[in-house]
This record gives C-alpha cells, sequence and structure tokens, in this order.
C-alpha cells in the first residue's frame, strides 16, 4: 500500500531520473492553458521554456554542479482559485521560482501562496498595479504596468494620434478594465474628452449597440481594454458600422490573432501598445522570433518574450548568487539588470519592471510594426 | 352467442389488464362479427373504457389475446392497428383543440395517401355532419361538446375503419345531442362498419345495439341482445344497486 | 451519518459500528495522507469541503425540496462578499469573523427569499432558467458596482480578505505546538472546514428528520396531495430557499477568508453547474450523496491532472486530452449518463424522515 | 343535527365548461354523506372547490358555523377538513409512517430552532407524531408496512394509507374521493368497515363512490350532481328510485328527451 | 435620429438570429415540454462543420464561387447537425421521456456541455475566422445608417425560414401531426401517428434551423469558436418565452423583441437611468425579461397555454 502511494507521489510529481552529477532545479510556469485565453497561456509557457532550454543547452554550473533546469508547467484556468491551488503545487514540487501567472486576477491571489512559500515569482503579464504592491519581496513582473502602459497610451492618443475626443470599452475584465481605467485617467489629464464610456464582456461577440451609441459621439480614438478575441470582430463592426475612427489598443490586442480575427476591418489607424521594446528593435528581438518558431513551430503571440525575459532573470539570478536557494538569490533578482529580449530587466523596489518601455505598434502591411 | 357470420372481426379471450397498480379488467372474454353494432355497458370505474384502449392498443395486456381478422394482435403498436381498421373515439372525445375541424379531420386520414379518396370521405362525413361542414375553418376547441363528439367521430370515420371504438359518446352532453350523435352512430353502422360502443347511458345504448354486454368491477356479467338486457332489472342494479 | 455510513461499500451493511469509525478515522487522517503528496493536496482537500458544505446546501433545495437551483452560486458570491466588505481593507472595515459569518449567512438566506419569492409559482425547468438568470445577475451586478459608487470594487475583486480568526487564534499562520513542531495552516483551515462540515450535516439531518424535512419530502413528491394535507407549501418553498442559500453563504464566507481574495470570476454559471453535478452525482436527496459526490468532483480534475497526462504519456507517447478537457468530459458525460443509468446517484440510499426508535418504541406498546 | 358543513350556490366554470352551478348542500355532524353521478358530472371538481384546490366563481362554504376560506388548502386542513384523491397520490419515496407523519404536519408546531436544537419540546412532540402515526397505521390495518416505502405498497393498501395520512390532520370532515376504485370485493368490504369505524369514531365523512352498492349500502345520505346540478339529496332508498336520477344514470332512452 | 435608427436596425439584425435559434427551442419544447439546453450548442456545432468545410473547400477549388462554397458548407452543417439532433434525442431525451421533469433538463445541460467539449478536442479553443462570403462592406440606405448585405441576407433569411416552417408546420401532413403530438401523445398515436417518429422529426428540424443560424451568426461577426452557441442559447430561449414558447410566432416576435431591447437597453439604458446602470448591464436585459414574462404572463406575449405536466 505505502508503496503504492510513493509511486504515486513519483508519479504525480513527474520527477524523472536525476542524475547523480546533475542538479535539478526546478522552475515553474503557470498560464490557462485551458479556456478563451488559452493561446496566450501556451505562449507564455513556451517562451519560458525556451529560456530553460537555452540555459540547459549552455550547460550552467551553479555551486560547482551541473545544472539541469526543469519546467513545470501548471494550467491555472484562468481562474483564482485554480489558480491557488496550482501555485500551492508548485510550492510543493520544489519549484525555486515561478513564472506566471498571465492574469491578474490569478496572480494576486496566487502570490501569497508563493510569499508564504518564500519562492520569487515573476508574472509577464499581469499588469495590474496592485500585484506589486502587497509588500511581498519575491514579487516582480517582466511587464510594465497598466499605470505606466495606460499613461503612455493616454499621452500617445492625445499626442501623436492628436486625439480630442476619446471613447473608451473595457471588457470587464481585471485586465481590461484596469488598463481603460489608467488610459482614461492619462488622456483626461493630457486634455482629451472621454465623450463615451462602454463596456462588453470578455464573452461576447456583438458589439454593435455599444459602437453604435459611440459612433453618435463622434470620437477620434476609440481605446478598448481587452483580448484579441473581443477586439478582431470589434473592428470588423466598426467598420461595418461606418465608424472611421483611429482604434487603440492595449498588449492584449497586440497579437498576430487580432490581425487574423479582424480580417479586411483591420487597417493603418489601428495601434497597439506593448510593454518593452519590440522584437525588431532588440539586438536579439529576430532572432528570439526566429528560435521560438523552430522550436515550437508558433508565433510569438504577445508575452512569450517576457516570459523568456523572466525565467532567464531567476536562471541569472541564480548564477550570480552561486545557489538556487530563492532566499540566496533573492537579493541578485532584486538587483539583476541584465539585457533581455524584451529590454534591460531591472526592478525597482516594488518589484516592477524599471523604466518599463512602451513601445506602440501601428498596423502596417498585414503585422504590428513599431513606431 | 353464437352467429351466423363466419368468423368474427374480433374476439378478445380472458383478456387481463392492469394499470396504475389497479387490476382494473379482469379476464373478460367478448366477440364482434363483421357489421355487428354492440355496446358494453356499465357504471363507471367497471373497466370499459380501460378495455377500449387495450383493442386501440394505447395499453399493455397484462393476460389474455386481442384477436382481430384471424390473428392476434397483442403486440401491435397503436399506429399500427389503426392501418389495419381499428379506430378508437377516445372518452372526453381527444380532440386536437388547438388544430381547426379541418385539420383535426384530415388527422384521421393521417396513414392514408389516397388524397381522392380522402377528399371523397371528407365529403361524405360532410353530408352525414352538416353542422361541421359550417365550421371547418374554425379551431376545433371552439366547438361545443357536442360538435366536437361530431367532429371526433367524422375523424375516425377518415382512417376508413373496419372497427370502430366509441367510447361514451353521449358523456357531458345535452339528450337532444346525444341523441343526434347516436342517429350518427347508427347510419355509420348502416354503411358496415363494426362498431363496439362503451356507454354508461345504457338504455340509449341498448335501443341502438343489436347486443350488449354489461360489465361489473372488471367481468362481463352479463350478455345478451339489446331488448333483453333492456329489459333485464340486473341491469339497473348494476347501476344503482340492489334497490331496496 | 447512518447514511454516510451505510454508503461505505462492503462494510457499512456488515459492521456499521466499524464503517462509523473508519469514516471518522479518514476524516482526520485525511488532510495528513494528502501531505504525503504535497502541501496542495490539503488543500484541495480544504476546497473539496467547501464544496460540501456548496453541495449540501443544494442538496436542501434541489433534493429535499426538488426546486432546481441552477443559480446557487450566486448565495455564495453573497457570503464571500459580504466577508470581503465587512473583513478586508476595501472600506477599511475589519469586523470579528464571528460577527462576519453570521451577517454572510443570514444577507445570503435573504437573498434566497429575495429569489423565491417570485419563482413561487414555476415549477421544474422553468425555475431551473429563473434561477440560472439570477445567478448571472448577481455575478453581473459584482462584476460591475465599482461605478458609479465603488461598492464591488467590479472586476478587480477585492484583495487582502482578513483570515479566519477564532478569538485571537489566527488560522492563517502555522500552529507553533513546540519549538519545532508546528502545524501547517492548511491543517488548521482542514480541521475547521471540517467541523463546519460536520455542524452542517448534523443541522440538516435534524432539519430531514423533522417535520419541516417531511413536509419538504412531501411537497418535492406531489405538491398537491402536500397541500391537501394541510402544507403550506409557499412558506416552506421560501423555507428551503433561504436555508440553502444560508449554507452558501457560510461557505462563501469561508471561502473569502482562505483565499483571502474575491472576484466575481469565482461566481461563474460553470461552478453552479459544477456544484448540482455534485449533487446529482452523489445522489439527490441525500446527505452522503451530496458529501460523497462533492468529494469525488472535487478532487476528479486535480487527480486528472497527476493521472491523465503521465498515462496518456506512456500509452501515446503524448497528451491527447488536457485534464481540463478531459474534466468536462468527464462531467458532462456523468450527468447524462447518471440520469440515463442511474438516476438516484453514486449512493441511492433512501434518505430517512423519521427516527425508528421512536416506532420501536411505540410500536412495543 | 347539528349541520357541519353547508355548501351555498356554489359555482366552477372552466372556459366554456360550467362544471358547477349553485350547488347547495348540507352535511350533517356524525354521518357518511354520499356523493354520486354520472362522469363528469362535477363531483371531483366539487371537491377540489371544497378543499381550496380551485376558487369558486360563486357561493361559499359554512363550516362549523364560519365560513371556509377559497383556495387555502392548508388553512382548510387546519379548520379540519381533509381529504383522499381519486388517483391516489401518496408521497412515494416516503415510507408508509413517514406518509402518516407528513399528514399530522400541521398539528405540530416545532420550528427551526427547536429543530436545531432538538429541544425537549421537539423531541417530545416528534415522539409524539410517530407514535401518532403508528397508531393510524393500525387503525387502517397496515402497521406491518410501517417501514415500507409506500410506492411499494399493494393498491388496495395504498389507499388505506391515503385515508391514514387523511386522518393524520385530525379532520373533522373526511372526504374520499372514490375510495373503492380498483379494489376487489374483498377490499371493499373492508374498506366499508373501515369508513363505518371511521364514523363511529366521530370523523364525518364524505363520499364520492362509483360503486353504488357500497354507497347505497354506507351513507345515511346521498347527494347527486348531474351536469354540475345537484339533482336529488335523500336517503338512498329515496334516490334510488328517483325518476331524474334514474335517467341520468341510465339514460333517457330514444324518447326521454 | 440615425443613431436610433442604427441601434433598431442592430436589435432586428441579432434579434433575427435570436429569433431563429428560438425557433427550435420553441418546437422541441411545444411537443415535448423540454428544454433543450444543447440546441445553442448544435448551433456552434453548425457553424464550425461549414467553417471546415470552407476549409476544404478553398483547398481543393480555390477558384469557387463564394455563394456556391457557402451553401455547399450549409448542406454539409445542416445534416450533421441534424444528426446530431437525432442521436441526442434517440439516445438521451426518449428513455427520459417519463422520468421526472429534472432528469432530461440536467441531461440536457449535460448535452451542451458535451458538445462543447468535444468542439473543443475537434476545433481546439481558438476563435476561428469565419469566411465573410457574403460581402460585409456596408451600405447607406440613409444618411448615416449603416447596412451590410449580410445583415440584410440574415433578416431576409429567417424572415424565409419562418415562412417555410410556418407552411410546414400548419400546412403539411407532418406538420399537422407534430401539432397534434403536442397536443396530445395519445390521441396521436391514435390517429396512426408514430409520435416517436415525429418527436425525432422535430428535433431534427430544429437542429436543420440551428445549423441555418449558426452559419448566419458566424458569417455577421466573422467568427467561430466552440463556446459561442451558449449565451446565444439561452438568450433565444428567453425569446421563445417572451414570445410565448410552443408558438412560432412567438419564437420570432420573442427574438426580434429581445434583440431590439438589447440594442436599445445597451444604447439608452445610461441616459434612462442617470448613469446609474450602463452598457455593462447589457446581459442581464434577457434574464430580467425572462424572470418577469414568467412570473406576470407566463403565457408569453403570443402565449398559448403552458404546459402543466410537472
Amino acid at each position: 500500500m505505502k508503496k503504492t502511494i510513493v509511486a504515486l507521489a513519483v508519479m504525480g510529481l513527474g520527477i524523472t531520473g536525476a542524475h547523480a552529477q546533475e542538479m535539478v532545479v526546478k522552475i515553474g510556469s503557470v498560464a490557462p492553458l485551458t479556456g478563451t485565453i488559452s493561446h496566450l497561456g501556451k505562449d507564455n509557457e513556451n517562451g519560458a521554456r525556451l529560456a530553460v532550454e537555452e540555459a540547459n543547452a549552455k550547460g550552467i554550473m551553479i555551486g560547482g554542479k551541473k545544472v539541469k533546469f526543469e519546467l513545470i508547467g501548471e494550467d491555472d484556468q484562468a481562474d483564482p482559485r485554480t489558480g491557488t491551488t496550482v501555485a500551492q503545487r508548485l510550492v510543493d514540487a520544489g519549484v525555486k521560482g515561478v513564472v506566471g501567472h498571465l492574469n491578474s486576477g490569478t496572480t494576486i491571489p496566487a502570490s501569497r501562496i508563493y510569499d508564504q512559500g518564500g519562492i520569487p515569482m515573476i508574472s509577464p503579464s499581469a499588469t495590474n498595479p496592485k500585484l506589486t504592491q502587497q509588500g511581498y519581496k519575491g514579487v516582480f513582473r517582466t511587464i510594465a504596468n497598466d499605470v505606466q502602459q495606460g499613461s503612455a497610451l493616454g499621452k500617445f492618443m492625445v499626442g501623436p494620434l492628436g486625439a480630442k475626443k476619446v471613447a473608451i470599452i473595457d471588457d470587464r475584465t481585471a485586465y481590461g478594465q484596469g488598463l481603460a481605467d489608467e488610459t482614461e485617467k492619462a488622456a483626461k489629464a493630457g486634455g482629451a474628452q472621454i465623450v463615451a464610456r462602454e463596456f462588453t464582456t470578455d464573452k461576447a461577440t456583438d458589439f454593435n449597440a455599444i459602437l453604435t451609441k459611440i459612433r453618435a459621439t463622434n470620437p477620434d480614438v476609440i481605446f478598448f481594454g481587452g483580448m484579441d478575441a473581443q477586439g478582431g470582430p470589434m473592428l470588423r463592426q466598426l467598420k461595418q458600422l461606418g465608424v472611421n475612427a483611429k482604434f487603440v489598443t492595449g498588449d492584449g490586442g497586440c497579437s498576430p490573432e487580432m490581425i487574423k480575427l479582424a480580417g479586411e476591418a483591420i487597417s493603418g489607424s489601428a495601434y497597439c501598445s506593448m510593454a518593452g521594446l519590440p522584437l525588431e528593435k532588440m539586438p536579439g528581438g529576430a532572432d528570439f522570433r526566429d528560435r521560438f518558431k523552430k522550436r515550437f513551430n508558433a508565433d510569438v503571440q504577445i508575452y512569450s518574450p517576457y516570459a523568456y525575459d523572466a525565467a532567464s532573470a531567476i536562471i541569472a539570478a541564480m548564477q550570480k548568487a552561486d545557489s538556487v536557494e530563492p532566499a540566496k538569490y533573492l537579493p541578485a533578482l532584486k538587483a539583476s539588470s541584465e539585457p533581455g529580449v524584451t529590454g534591460t530587466v531591472a526592478f525597482d523596489a516594488k518589484g516592477d519592471i524599471k523604466d518599463g518601455a512602451i513601445t506602440l505598434y501601428q498596423f502596417k502591411d498585414g503585422t504590428w510594426v513599431a513606431m | 352467442m353464437q352467429h351466423e357470420s363466419s368468423s368474427p372481426l374480433l374476439q378478445l379471450k380472458n383478456l387481463q389488464i392492469a394499470y396504475g397498480g389497479i387490476h382494473a379488467v379482469k379476464g373478460i372474454d367478448l366477440e364482434l362479427a363483421k357489421g355487428e353494432l354492440v355496446c358494453l355497458i356499465g357504471a363507471n370505474g367497471a373497466g370499459k373504457t380501460t378495455t377500449l384502449n387495450a383493442i386501440a392498443g394505447v395499453l399493455p395486456l397484462q393476460g389474455g389475446d386481442i384477436m382481430y381478422n384471424g390473428g392476434t394482435i397483442n403486440a401491435l403498436p397503436a399506429h399500427k392497428r389503426l392501418r389495419q381498421g381499428i379506430a378508437l373515439v377516445p372518452e372526453g372525445r381527444g380532440i386536437f383543440t388547438r388544430l381547426t375541424v379541418e385539420e383535426n379531420l384530415r388527422m384521421g386520414a393521417y396513414t392514408r395517401s389516397d388524397s381522392d379518396g380522402i377528399e371523397a370521405d371528407l365529403e361524405k362525413v360532410y353530408t352525414m355532419l352538416p353542422r361541421v361542414k359550417e365550421r371547418l375553418e374554425q379551431v376545433a376547441g371552439t366547438l361545443s361538446g357536442g360538435e366536437q363528439q361530431m367532429v371526433a367521430i367524422g375523424r375516425a370515420l377518415l382512417s376508413r375503419p373496419k372497427l370502430l371504438l366509441l367510447d361514451e359518446p353521449s358523456m357531458g352532453l345535452a339528450p337532444l345531442v346525444v341523441e343526434k350523435i347516436f342517429e350518427v352512430v347508427q347510419s355509420v353502422a348502416k354503411e358496415g362498419v363494426t362498431i363496439l360502443l362503451v356507454e354508461q347511458n345504457a338504455n340509449l345504448a341498448l335501443e341502438f345495439s343489436q347486443r350488449g354486454y354489461v360489465m361489473e368491477s372488471g367481468k362481463i356479467t352479463l350478455t345478451g341482445s339489446g331488448d333483453d338486457l333492456l329489459a333485464d332489472p340486473k341491469v339497473r342494479a348494476a347501476y344503482l344497486g340492489e334497490a331496496a | 451519518m447512518n447514511e454516510l455510513v451505510s454508503a461505505v461499500p462492503w462494510l457499512g451493511k456488515r459492521n456499521p459500528m466499524a464503517a462509523r469509525w473508519l469514516i471518522i478515522i479518514l476524516a482526520i487522517a485525511a488532510p495528513m495522507v494528502a501531505m504525503l503528496f504535497g502541501r496542495s493536496w490539503v488543500r484541495i482537500l480544504d476546497f473539496a469541503l467547501l464544496y460540501m458544505m456548496l453541495a449540501l446546501g443544494l442538496n436542501l433545495v434541489v433534493g429535499f425540496a426538488g426546486l432546481l437551483d441552477l443559480g446557487y452560486i450566486a448565495f455564495y458570491a453573497v457570503g464571500a462578499y459580504t466577508f470581503a466588505f465587512l473583513a478586508s481593507p476595501h472600506f477599511d472595515v475589519h469586523l470579528p469573523f464571528w460577527v462576519v459569518l453570521p451577517l454572510g449567512a443570514a444577507f445570503a438566506g435573504m437573498a434566497g427569499i429575495m429569489l423565491g419569492f417570485p419563482v413561487l409559482r414555476l415549477r421544474g425547468d422553468y425555475l431551473a432558467i429563473v434561477t440560472l438568470g439570477f445567478g448571472e445577475i448577481i455575478r453581473i451586478f459584482m462584476n460591475n458596482l465599482n461605478y458609479p459608487i465603488n461598492i464591488t470594487n467590479g472586476p478587480q475583486g477585492i484583495n487582502g480578505l482578513d483570515s479566519i480568526n477564532l478569538f485571537g487564534w489566527d488560522l492563517a499562520r502555522n500552529l507553533q505546538v513546540t519549538e519545532d513542531f508546528s502545524i501547517n495552516s492548511l491543517f488548521l483551515y482542514y480541521y475547521f472546514f471540517l467541523a463546519c462540515v460536520v455542524g452542517s450535516i448534523i443541522f440538516i439531518q435534524r432539519l430531514q428528520i423533522s417535520r419541516i424535512g417531511r413536509a419538504w419530502a412531501a411537497m418535492r413528491d406531489d405538491e398537491l396531495a402536500a397541500k391537501a394535507i394541510g402544507i403550506n407549501t409557499r412558506n416552506l418553498k421560501l423555507l428551503a430557499f433561504s436555508m440553502g442559500a444560508t449554507f452558501g453563504g457560510v461557505a462563501g464566507c469561508l471561502f473569502g477568508a482562505f483565499q483571502g481574495f474575491v472576484s466575481p470570476e469565482s461566481f461563474s454559471l460553470m461552478e453552479s453547474i459544477a456544484v448540482l453535478t455534485m449533487v446529482v452525482f452523489g445522489g439527490m436527496g441525500n446527505i452522503a450523496g451530496a458529501i460523497v459526490g462533492a468529494f469525488a468532483l472535487a478532487l476528479l480534475p486535480e487527480v486528472l491532472r497527476d493521472v491523465a497526462v503521465p498515462l496518456q504519456q506512456t500509452l501515446f507517447g503524448h497528451v491527447l486530452l488536457d485534464p481540463e478537457v478531459l474534466r468536462m468530459l468527464l462531467l458532462s458525460l456523468a450527468m447524462i449518463l447518471m440520469m440515463l443509468l442511474r438516476p438516484a446517484g453514486l449512493i441511492p440510499a433512501r434518505a430517512r424522515y423519521a427516527h425508528p426508535e421512536n416506532l420501536h418504541r411505540s410500536a412495543a406498546k | 343535527m347539528i349541520t357541519l358543513l353547508e355548501a351555498r350556490n356554489v359555482g366552477k366554470r372552466f372556459g366554456g365548461l360550467q362544471a358547477l352551478t349553485d350547488v347547495s348542500l348540507t352535511i350533517r355532524k356524525g354521518e357518511v354523506y354520499g356523493l354520486i353521478g354520472p362522469n363528469g358530472a362535477g363531483k371531483t371538481t366539487f371537491f377540489n372547490v371544497l378543499t381550496g384546490a380551485y376558487i369558486p366563481d360563486g357561493g361559499e362554504f359554512v363550516f362549523n358555523g364560519s365560513e371556509l376560506p377559497s383556495g387555502k388548502p392548508h388553512k382548510i386542513v387546519g379548520r379540519g377538513i381533509a381529504r383522499t384523491f381519486q388517483n391516489i397520490r401518496l408521497f412515494r419515496d416516503l415510507t408508509a409512517l413517514e406518509n402518516v407523519m407528513a399528514g399530522h404536519h400541521i398539528r405540530t408546531k416545532a420550528g427551526l430552532w427547536g429543530i436545531l436544537t432538538q429541544n425537549r419540546f421537539t423531541r417530545e412532540e416528534e415522539r409524539l407524531t410517530t407514535e401518532r402515526a403508528y397508531e393510524m397505521l393500525k387503525y387502517v390495518g397496515i402497521e406491518r408496512f410501517a417501514q415500507t416505502v409506500s410506492k411499494n405498497l399493494s393498491y388496495g393498501d395504498q389507499r388505506r394509507l391515503e385515508i391514514a395520512r387523511a386522518l393524520a390532520t385530525e379532520p373533522q370532515l373526511l372526504a374520499l374521493d372514490e375510495p373503492a376504485a380498483g379494489m376487489n370485493a374483498t377490499e371493499t368490504a373492508q374498506l366499508k368497515v373501515l369508513i363505518e369505524q371511521i364514523r363511529h369514531d366521530g370523523v364525518t365523512v364524505m363520499l364520492i363512490e362509483h360503486d353504488v352498492k357500497l354507497v347505497m349500502g354506507l351513507c345515511d345520505r346521498v347527494a347527486v350532481l348531474d351536469f354540475g346540478r345537484k339533482i336529488a339529496e335523500d336517503v338512498p332508498a329515496e334516490v334510488q328510485r328517483n325518476e331524474a336520477v334514474i335517467n341520468a344514470y341510465l339514460g333517457g332512452g330514444k324518447h326521454a328527451a | 435620429m440615425e443613431t436610433l435608427i442604427q441601434q433598431i436596425l442592430n436589435g432586428l439584425v441579432i434579434g433575427s438570429v435570436y429569433a431563429l435559434i428560438a425557433l427550435g427551442y420553441t418546437m422541441v419544447y411545444g411537443i415535448l415540454g423540454l428544454i433543450n439546453f444543447a440546441h445553442g450548442d448544435v448551433l456552434m456545432v453548425g457553424a464550425l462543420t461549414a467553417l471546415q468545410t470552407m476549409m476544404f473547400l478553398m483547398g481543393v477549388a480555390p477558384g469557387m464561387s463564394p455563394i456556391a462554397m457557402l451553401t455547399i458548407a450549409l448542406m454539409v452543417a445542416i445534416p450533421v447537425c441534424m444528426m446530431i439532433g437525432f442521436t441526442m434525442e434517440r439516445l438521451a431525451y426518449r428513455r427520459l421521456r417519463n422520468a421526472p421533469r429534472l432528469a432530461p433538463l440536467i441531461t440536457a445541460i449535460g448535452m451542451s456541455f458535451l458538445l462543447q467539449t468535444l468542439a473543443m478536442i475537434i476545433w481546439g479553443r481558438n476563435y476561428h475566422t469565419f469566411p465573410q462570403l457574403i460581402s460585409t462592406t456596408p451600405m447607406q440606405p440613409i444618411e448615416g445608417v449603416f447596412v451590410t448585405p449580410v445583415q440584410i441576407f440574415i433578416i431576409i433569411a429567417s424572415a424565409l425560414i419562418m415562412i417555410g416552417l410556418s407552411l410546414l408546420v400548419n400546412k403539411t401532413r407532418i406538420g399537422r401531426a407534430m401539432r397534434a403530438t403536442a397536443e396530445n401523445h395519445r390521441v396521436a398515436s391514435l390517429m396512426g401517428v408514430d409520435t416517436n417518429a415525429v418527436i425525432a422529426f422535430t428535433f431534427v428540424i430544429g437542429a436543420a434551423l440551428a445549423a441555418v443560424a449558426g452559419v448566419m451568426f458566424a458569417s455577421n461577426y466573422g467568427i467561430a469558436h466552440y463556446g459561442m452557441g451558449f449565451m446565444p442559447g439561452l438568450k433565444a430561449f428567453t425569446a421563445a418565452v417572451l414570445g410565448g414558447i410552443g408558438n412560432l410566432g412567438g419564437a420570432m416576435l420573442g427574438g426580434i423583441v429581445l434583440g431590439l431591447v438589447e440594442s436599445l437597453g445597451a444604447g439608452y439604458i445610461e441616459h434612462m437611468t442617470f448613469g446609474f446602470l450602463n452598457s455593462s448591464y447589457q446581459d442581464i436585459f434577457a434574464f430580467i425579461i425572462l424572470g418577469l414574462v414568467l412570473i406576470f404572463k407566463p403565457t408569453g406575449l403570443l402565449g398559448e397555454r403552458v404546459s402543466d405536466r410537472a
């Protein structure tokens, strides 16, 4: 009986035979692998996986031992409760660091578990400012938060786009609403008038009613805080309603998927933002895209470079501290200042990325082009 | 009990039916020759309706046999029995209240595909039931009880039945209307349709029928010609108990 | 308890006493066994206990009173949000747990009556669909009541909820027994939740074997006949709704305190249906069914996570169906097949509505 | 004789069908009162109106000297009128004993708090309820099936159980809707004994029955309904001789109209 | 003014889709008294099957005309959905016809999730772009009011289908049999109607309508997804109840009314409630209407008597 339990436990924890001369270090990756944004979740996991595999290929030595990093992927279903459960699983599994989660809504409750377990976590995509305001020592993110991104977006709309009248839509998710609120603030501060504030959901497909209402206010720019699955159809409906306002969205819509779903309706007056520098402007950016494509036979969606940078930052901190123990390498992580795919990865006192650069993209020739 | 006609059209042998825990029919034998008009009378709850429903195939048997046209039809589903010529006008008429009168009638011809024949039969029913013809487009639920009964009978006729089972056509109807309906029944019988009539209104049923069976508590207790039964005081007792 | 005892396979009928002890020992030892597999399993057990409370409450509405409620999770939400309002930095109110818990229960109970009143006349599937709508309406309000006045903090949810504090004893902290032996907080929560579940079972069983339980059963079996023996079906339906809701509210409070964070995402239609499946799967109308159903279906996805992936990898070389898909597949098949093949559920125990010992006494006379 | 129930000009209409027209009748304390009539005459409708399942369009019921509330079944049971159904309606998943105990519901008082705490009052009341229910099963002769789930009882026993359940509401008037339907001769005879016993024990009985023999042998007085109207009300012997009644039952024949 | 007209038009389009789905609900409910929860998901299967077919056609015959392609896609999607409808009825619902009422309802919920999960396995979780074979380039019949050909197509097609369906139900032999069975199974079988076959037929027709609705829905929005059917399904059920369940005209009316209420509600609720409520409450209109109708006028707008079976 006992043997079976142990056997099951081994199976459950997914321990694979580790060689004696090698030290296996587990790194967790959590994102929704099921549900409506699973394509983004998988993208995140792939980003982290690429970093881990490349580190393994390099043959890193820590504390005199050769280290084999192992990525443990978990699915949080974008559900807060499941998020805490899988967080606990990762802590149990003895991961030394975590890349995740994707959504702010799951990351915030999960961060408490990692904090209790003493394990550092870096979210590549959770942008809610509250995440890093909880006072946990080991919580970081490699992406600009909503305040940073929203203010950049707001400034961009009133500045380069010259918006006087702005309409704002959000999808009533923690992400969409948070970003929309910050963007609204910044746009207002920049002197634009918010002519409409409308709402939809992350499951909706018909936006005609709110778009018609917005059309009546005749905005120069429409901002959507939400994901590509809604943003694409929304663009189509805007076109069908004869709305010619510029369309701006955040990182959630800054994906190839968005372009695919919007079809012909996407035009040169569609813009999106992403934290960090654009891939092609990075020395290793285009290279990353190729490596990613080669390894996973998939296009980079949105956050995989951030996940890659997050995983790399953990590994780099371990190297610097010459220890895989969280308590030992955490100071190194806090102090890290490494060039990453998305820019220099360095954190401020709270754990937010320092000088989180925001790059704005415009749709051109079938793809997002950095401006 | 013996009749001149060669083989009976319908024969019930030791028929037993139980449903909802009630042993409603406890082994009855009954015979109908082609072209006969026979009534089955008895007080409420005696098992008459149950018997008719079993013949039509909407209630399963507990035991015994139903022989029709020389073969056993115990296992045949209701819609197939209709195709063989057994039509039931159910108790409470079973009119489709949301369909028009004409649609109700046409439902009777559901199994038929000879549209000329159907039209001809429709005309025949119209002549037989002139009141119905005036209301073809009306939703049947708006008809009076008597009219509904007429429609129910007309509907059954449209299946061109060989055996027509009538369940209490007089129920809840005023005497004048009842008389009209019985005239219709008689004219149907004259066309050669074999009829088994279940009635509570014993006197009336017996007056019209050639023979009758009296049912009491799931059993047949008396049988005989219509006139004999009319005169038999036991019939009255079956209804109202032994007169003090 | 008796139902649960007789549900124990093999032992239940032959030696009820042994079965009873087996259940008690299992209930106490469960987190320790779970610990062998990792702390996350203890956490899963904690959630399983919360689901048991939900299933018990829903069973009271669906199984006892025969009212199909597809919006049950709304009461869970009311409980959780009550806790969030009254014990978190959100309004900067920090009432003690013992004050918030009854309030959460009471608000949920009131919400139950609010739902109950308008739907009294509806039955069967109409009732189901209106309650489903009610659940969605509550969720949508939770999601949007941050404007014009911020009440629920909208989709961001409310963070930093106080933990459960039993008269100065904080369950969120490990209990330091001696210098080097401490009991993990997850265990503390487990035993506290276990106590709540046991309390609920006792309460519900007492309700079941009472004039009220009998009246519910009567109403469920034949509403017209129930009226004909003088049962005030309107009041009893309202009572069923509000009692069921109360359990949901208590579970919600515990959930909020345990999780420390509430947001509308946790109260989706899918959750309502998951709880309903637990009740159906275990066996509608009996306590053991609700317990076993909740336990089985709360653990199922986690077990799948561990078993399905390696199993598929060894069998097919790669993962064909990921655990979440498998879970959905099994849940939906469970609902369909259970209804077709075993409508009485996994534990088709007949619920008791009378004390047999009273009968022996009167029969002896 | 004291009047127990008086129906005054009760009328009920369903859409186009006038089910009851100005029905007035009087039931005296302690008698067995029969209500007969052909199918569709309105007997069951009368029961439903009396027991609050339907609200009458006109008229009223006076019970024990005061008017009955209409359309409030539980209040009417509370006032002391209990009924059974033409097609038995038991609580099928409950045992015989539990069925009868449920019938006692309206005479018990335990509240939520009492049930939760299982205080002395509640436990005592529960014990009494069990005891009374068992007595009631004994009374109708099916105590050996106390623990049998009611849907598994035989037909005759189900009928008896339904009567026991109705009696558990402690009625002054027991309204039986075709209690003998589907019973064989022996069962019917036993039923007759039971109804006589019930009357003997002080409960007034109102009876709808198709088995006319049973009605004639059992009832003190009989009312006959036809087309929703009362056409006769008298002692059985007189009713049997009544021309209108004979016509209603046997039909007027071809020339009666 | 053009905003109001535009909102009415938006409402008409979405309402027509609701109406089409509602017809399926109402037919099945009328005949069986069953809320076929999975009906919305049959719509989803229809859309995704059509998508699959179009993808295939684009691969093998790239030059094919859009209309031909759409027609073939429909010709594939309709039978697939019919098969699903038939199978559901045959394997699950038929066996539960005499079960307590909760059983078929729970089964139907299970069916809905089963279909979604199977679709998730077959087609993945991502949103798919649905080829918009009918033009979506907007036209301006009135200055400031935009309408696309596909929207006009949807309105006209649902009207035509509605007419066709009422002809089927009101003028044909099988239609009569359906109505007769809906009213009384037993008597219908006495007329020689094989009621089982008629019920199966009703399911199959409902499923075919769902397939058409799915293709229209996907064509209009240009996307398809395994979860796309559930919400419209629920709303369409509301529409059916609103119009009076069991009544075809009612379903159509209910669908349009619901579409209008949603569209106008989202457009004007902010003004009506002085800014207290806003378009984030768009999704609750359907449920509130449903609750109000069931409570105050359970027969619906054009309602017939609601079945009393408990």
